[in-house]
């Protein structure tokens, strides 16, 4: 049954002036709870994992096992658990993305899906995404077209490997995590350039090259602004990054490398533009720019090819949101010594969560660069600036081990 | 040198102002109606699909005159003895997928009140073109009813807002 | 702009020409626009727009219609903002059978007018937000042209196809707090246009996108018969308001904003400017409105304008809407042409696009704020 | 020096041949009839390069044949269940008495002067047979889709046009729409 609201519209001017007296514009603080249920989303198997892993290890020992067998057994579970993160992620992201974009848009977004505010849009998205008729056209290299969202997502999964879920809280450790990161995420490139090639169709083929000149580029300026960060934890372990930045100066200040002067903030800020920049996100999205080249290079993409795309591209976002709150926001450590009951999982996801809105936040604010514009920004001020960086960091480093 | 710093910093103050502003709607009520479930009655003068009564109706015939469209069509009623014209309509046809709802008809409508009025009704959706044509006899209800071609008999127009939902005749 | 054109040379470097049809279905032609680009690499070679998608033969139909019938078909042309059409239609009428709408009357289109073009400006802030690669402007004009939509439904029952302005005066007097409304509308509206600069107008990445491309130098712009912002953008100062005032635009007081190099963005903040001066001239309007009647006296029932030509133009949201009418004494026009403002804007892409990104195409057609039902009627 | 209405036109009479003060004057504006289709280019020149008439306004053709013809006229499938009677235009045009009806095509030319505000019309009558003006592109780059458009929808040829093509109506379509003795030729889209 439809509500009648009867002939007097609700102008801005009024609905803003008395927000909470009309029952129906209580969702202004919607994305706080959004936060907040998203740790728990992504939370929840990470940190069960943390708490149960040591017993279950101990399970599957005593249940006769060889060594052998449960160390495999063992990493099924990490990579079930790592598919669960990045899946739950697709799914959570993308409705708050569309929540987050709705209400900086004086909008609800989706409202009817699962009853309370849509919460189950995306799980119904997904079903009919899985239903849908995959689609390709006759103009595709028919194996290139089926291979590409694979080989997009793959490196996407790999990647997950290192990341810290909160204090020592990762699928592998490995001692040169940062490194394998980024190996890992630059492979994803191929993927979108195959879908571009094997489209057959001259936008895709357009978003494809975009992307792979971008994506290549922004690999540089990616890697340079977290030297500083590797030179004061001294180790690309992501563990280790993680534990230099436990502790307070003055009891109060996190010893957080966004909080060194002038080199953190500049790799902080470098770190945030370029990973925005890897995720084909706006201000950076010109492979996929909606309104020059339809939709880049998934244009000719339907169902679940299109949706593997979604899922690699929330992925990353993830992931750079994992890599942004352990590199530069202190990993699993509170903001407050007072706060550190809280287990360091959640302060982990959650500014990872932060992140994440922040990434949304400029999708829904920025234009969009232009190609050439794009590559100078890159080439001229992000690189020679992030070199000038790593130079103020050995500064620093020399004078704090003097 | 300086010039170039200042660049700088003015372009991520612009930045920082613009996340600022899109910040602060986040927090602020929205503005949109959920349509399906809530709906909004237009204001009075809303020129949404046409109504007629038949019975006030005096077959002069001004409305199809005035149409631009040429979506009205109606006969007017002859006596049959004495072969004249009779102030009423046999029957009555608006075509609503030719209707510009330019409110010219409401215009020029003589009678008082109006027989051929805009009603309030915005969700004017059609099935098929036969549906689009409204028709009218003396003893139809106002909203008129469609000519069936199947069934070769008239029925009720489906989907759109009850007559007595509409307001009062202008 | 120096042309970013490659030239390679040398056996076997020639470079491949790609041919991209970008439209009739494309996100940002705004409506059924297609070009046919030859470009190579992501600069263009050659630019070929192709209209005529939407023709649906006004002129023709008008000569079928009665002089009141055809302020219908008006509204069709510019749908985005449709007073001014039926403005002019009903000036060139008013022309030839010489009778003078009453003072409120103008008064009224004034306020109309202007109204549409702030909403019509709306539009195109927002799909230019949208085009440049920036969603939220848009549903902030959006937004703020609801508004303006409401007080025109309030008045005419129409919120896109008006049908207000009629021959010898408009169809409706005011309600009773249409006027509170609208400058409720106008209070709220002011801020909003600062928070549009900050959001658009003066953020890097737009100015980067939008300074310095799509150059139309002020002798072009004359020539290729550029109107409205288009040709204001380039510094040219012709507003038909200004230099041959109607409906009593003389006693306004407003300026016309000029723009300094006839780039993209010129033309986007004059129309932004724009918006503040229809903001001035909608207070002054409501400020000095007078009662009285609405309709001339001695306008006939049946309108048969004596023989004659006229030619009645005025300045639309989107440049000089001309309308040139020749009537032989019959109950219809006997023939009518627009002078459509978007029609002539359109024609300047085939030469200002060669040498420019494929990115930029978007830019600045979207500069250009066309409207395909008025360019191809 | 401030240029008047009056001026132009004095002008325009004393540079070009026979040209004259047109007796059906667009209302307001000066209007000069030219003579003949060679004096066109002449008088565009003067206007641009003399006075200052750099804007082109206005290119559009009237044919004075007479009342529009509903020849051809297709109606949509009528679904009134009451009658056969299709719906025609809702109004029949007929001719006028003591108008002027003549076959030719009357050629207007618009230019403005937009830094003193004036604008001036030229016209030109040609017969509707095998009608050619002179083309104004090489002046007047706004001339282009504006010639284009009055060939298409009134079969005006404009000699030196650089690409004379249709514009707005499709390419299936036979004839031009405009003529007043058009008659519409059944096509795909015309339905049963």
């Amino acid at each position: 049954m439809s509500r009648d609201l009867g002939s007097s519209r609700l102008w801005p001017t009024e609905v803003w002036a008395r927000p909470w007296s009309l029952p129906r514009y209580r969702a202004g603080a919607m994305w706080l709870g959004g936060i907040a249920a998203g740790i728990v989303v992504i939370g929840a198997g990470v940190g069960e994992l943390y708490l149960w892993g040591d017993r279950l290890l101990g399970l599957l020992g005593r249940c006769g096992l060889g060594a052998a067998w449960v160390a495999w057994i063992w990493v099924l579970v990490k990579l079930g658990c790592v598919l669960g993160v990045i899946v739950a992620n697709g799914l959570w992201a993308v409705w708050w993305e569309r929540k987050i974009s709705a209400h900086i848009q004086s909008r609800f977004g989706p409202m009817y899906a699962g009853g309370f505010h849509g919460w189950a849009q995306t799980i119904f998205d997904t079903i009919k995404l899985l239903f849908k008729e995959d689609v390709t056209p006759a103009a595709a290299d028919q194996p290139m077209h089926a291979l590409a969202p694979i080989v997009a997502i793959a490196p996407c999964v790999m990647a997950f490997a290192p990341i810290l879920f909160g204090t020592e809280l990762a699928a592998a450790r490995l001692d040169m995590g940062v490194l394998y990161i980024f190996a890992f995420a630059g492979i994803s490139v191929i993927g979108v350039v195959m879908a571009g090639w094997a489209s057959g169709n001259k936008y895709s083929l357009l978003g494809g090259l975009r992307a792979a000149a971008q994506i290549v580029s922004y690999e540089l300026p990616r890697g340079f602004s977290v030297v500083p960060v590797l030179m004061f934890a001294g180790s690309l372990d992501l563990a280790v990054i993680d534990r230099a930045q436990a502790g307070y100066w003055l009891g109060f200040i996190p010893r957080w490398f966004v909080f060194y002067p002038v080199v953190g903030q500049v790799s902080f800020l470098f770190f945030l533009i370029a990973s925005v920049a890897e995720t084909n996100r706006t201000p950076f999205d010109i492979p996929e720019a909606e309104s020059e080249l339809v939709a880049g290079f998934h244009t000719e993409f339907s169902g679940m090819k299109w949706s593997m795309f979604f899922l690699t591209e929330y992925g990353y976002v993830l992931l750079s949101s994992f890599l942004l709150a352990a590199f530069f926001l202190g990993g699993g450590a509170a903001p407050l010594p007072f706060l550190n009951f809280v287990p360091s999982w959640i302060w982990m996801t959650g500014k990872a969560m932060f992140m994440m809105f922040v990434f949304m936040w400029f999708r829904w604010t920025f234009p969009r660069l232009r190609v050439d514009q794009l590559m100078d920004f890159n080439w001229k001020f992000l690189l020679p600036w992030s070199f000038a960086n790593i130079g103020l960091a050995g500064v620093m480093l020399w004078w704090m081990l003097r | 040198m300086i010039s170039y710093f200042k660049t700088v910093f003015t372009s991520s103050w612009a930045f920082v102002q613009g996340l600022w502003i899109t910040l602060r709607y986040m927090f602020k009520p929205a503005v949109t109606v959920q349509y399906p479930t809530e709906k909004l009655h237009p204001y009075p003068p809303f020129r949404g699909a046409l109504l007629f009564d038949a019975a006030a109706c005096i077959a002069c015939g001004l409305c199809a005159k005035a149409c631009p469209s040429s979506c009205i069509a109606l006969a007017h009623q002859v006596n049959p003895e004495t072969k004249k014209r009779v102030p009423k309509v046999e029957w009555y046809t608006l075509d609503l997928g030719r209707c510009n709802f330019c409110g010219l008809c409401q215009e020029t409508c003589p009678t008082k009140p109006k027989s051929v009025w805009h009603s309030l009704d915005y969700e004017v959706v059609f099935s098929t073109r036969d549906e689009m044509v409204r028709c009218w006899k003396p003893g139809f209800p106002l909203g008129g009813r469609v000519w069936d071609p199947v069934a070769k008999d008239f029925r009720e127009p489906r989907g759109h807002l009850p007559v007595s939902a509409s307001p009062a005749r202008k | 702009m120096a042309s970013e054109e490659l030239t390679v040379s040398g056996p076997g470097l020639e470079m491949d020409t790609m041919f991209i049809n970008m439209g009739p279905q494309h996100p940002s032609t705004h409506g059924v626009l297609r070009l046919g680009l030859t470009i190579s690499g992501e600069v263009i070679n050659k630019a070929v727009p192709d209209i005529g998608y939407l023709h649906r033969g006004t002129e023709k139909l008008m000569e079928t219609r009665s002089y009141q019938q055809c302020v219908v078909l008006t509204d069709r042309w510019d749908y985005c903002s449709a007073m001014p059409n039926n403005l002019v239609f009903c000036l060139a009428a008013e022309k030839l059978m010489a009778v003078q709408a009453p003072p409120r009357a103008q008064a009224l289109r004034v306020v109309m007018c202007e109204l549409n073009r702030i909403a019509s400006h709306l539009i195109f802030l927002g799909t230019y937000g949208i085009d440049i690669g920036a969603l939220t402007p848009f549903l902030y004009a959006f937004r703020e042209r609801e508004m303006i939509l409401d007080l025109y439904e309030m008045l005419c029952g129409a919120r896109l196809t008006y049908n207000y302005i009629r021959i010898g005066g408009v169809a409706a007097d005011l309600g009773e707090d249409w006027v509170a409304k609208c400058r409720e509308f106008l209070e709220y509206f002011k801020p909003r246009i600062d928070e549009y600069d900050t959001l658009l107008s003066f953020n890097p990445i737009f100015l980067a996108r939008t300074q310095g491309v799509g150059v139309i130098p002020r002798e072009s712009a004359v020539a290729w018969g550029l109107s409205g912002p288009n040709l204001r953008g380039s510094g040219v100062d012709y507003d038909a308001r200004k230099s041959e005032p109607y409906c009593g635009y003389e006693a306004y007081d407003f300026d016309v904003p000029l723009g300094q190099t006839g780039s993209c963005w010129d033309r986007y903040f004059c129309r932004v400017q724009e918006m503040r001066q229809s903001v001035r001239i909608v207070e002054a309007a409501l400020a000095k409105l007078a009662p009285g009647e609405v309709m001339a006296k001695g306008v006939p029932k049946i309108i048969k304008p004596p023989a004659g030509e006229a030619y009645a133009h005025v300045e639309a949201s989107r440049g000089d809407l001309g309308i040139y009418l020749a009537a032989d004494g019959g109950a219809a026009p006997y023939r009518l042409h627009v002078r459509a403002p978007s029609f002539l804007n359109l024609a300047i892409l085939q030469e200002m696009l060669v040498g420019r990104k494929v990115a930029d195409v978007i830019a600045v057609m979207g500069s250009l704020d066309i409207v395909l039902g008025e360019a191809v009627r | 020096m401030a240029l008047t209405k009056e001026e132009v036109t004095a002008k325009l009479l004393a540079r070009i041949p026979k040209a004259a003060a047109a007796a059906v004057p667009v209302r307001d504006y000066p209007t000069v009839r030219l003579a003949a289709a060679s004096d066109l280019l002449p008088a565009a020149r003067l206007l641009k390069d003399e006075m200052g008439f750099t804007y082109l306004e206005m290119v559009t053709a009237v044919d004075w044949l007479g009342p529009t013809s509903l020849a051809g006229f297709v109606s949509s499938r009528n679904p009134n269940p009451f009658t056969d009677q299709p719906a025609l235009p809702p109004l029949a045009p007929a001719a006028v008495a003591g108008a002027n009806y003549r076959p030719v095509f009357d050629l207007l030319w618009a230019f403005g002067n937009i830094p003193e505000r004036l604008k001036v019309f030229l016209r030109l009558e040609v017969p509707r047979q095998d009608a050619e003006v002179p083309s104004l592109t090489g002046l007047y780059p706004a001339a282009d889709w504006q010639e284009r458009e009055a060939f298409d929808l009134l079969g005006v040829r404009f000699t030196g046009h650089p690409n004379l093509a249709k514009i707005l109506t499709p390419d299936f379509l036979v004839g031009h729409p405009l003529r007043k003795d058009y008659e519409h030729q059944p096509d795909l889209y015309d339905g049963k």
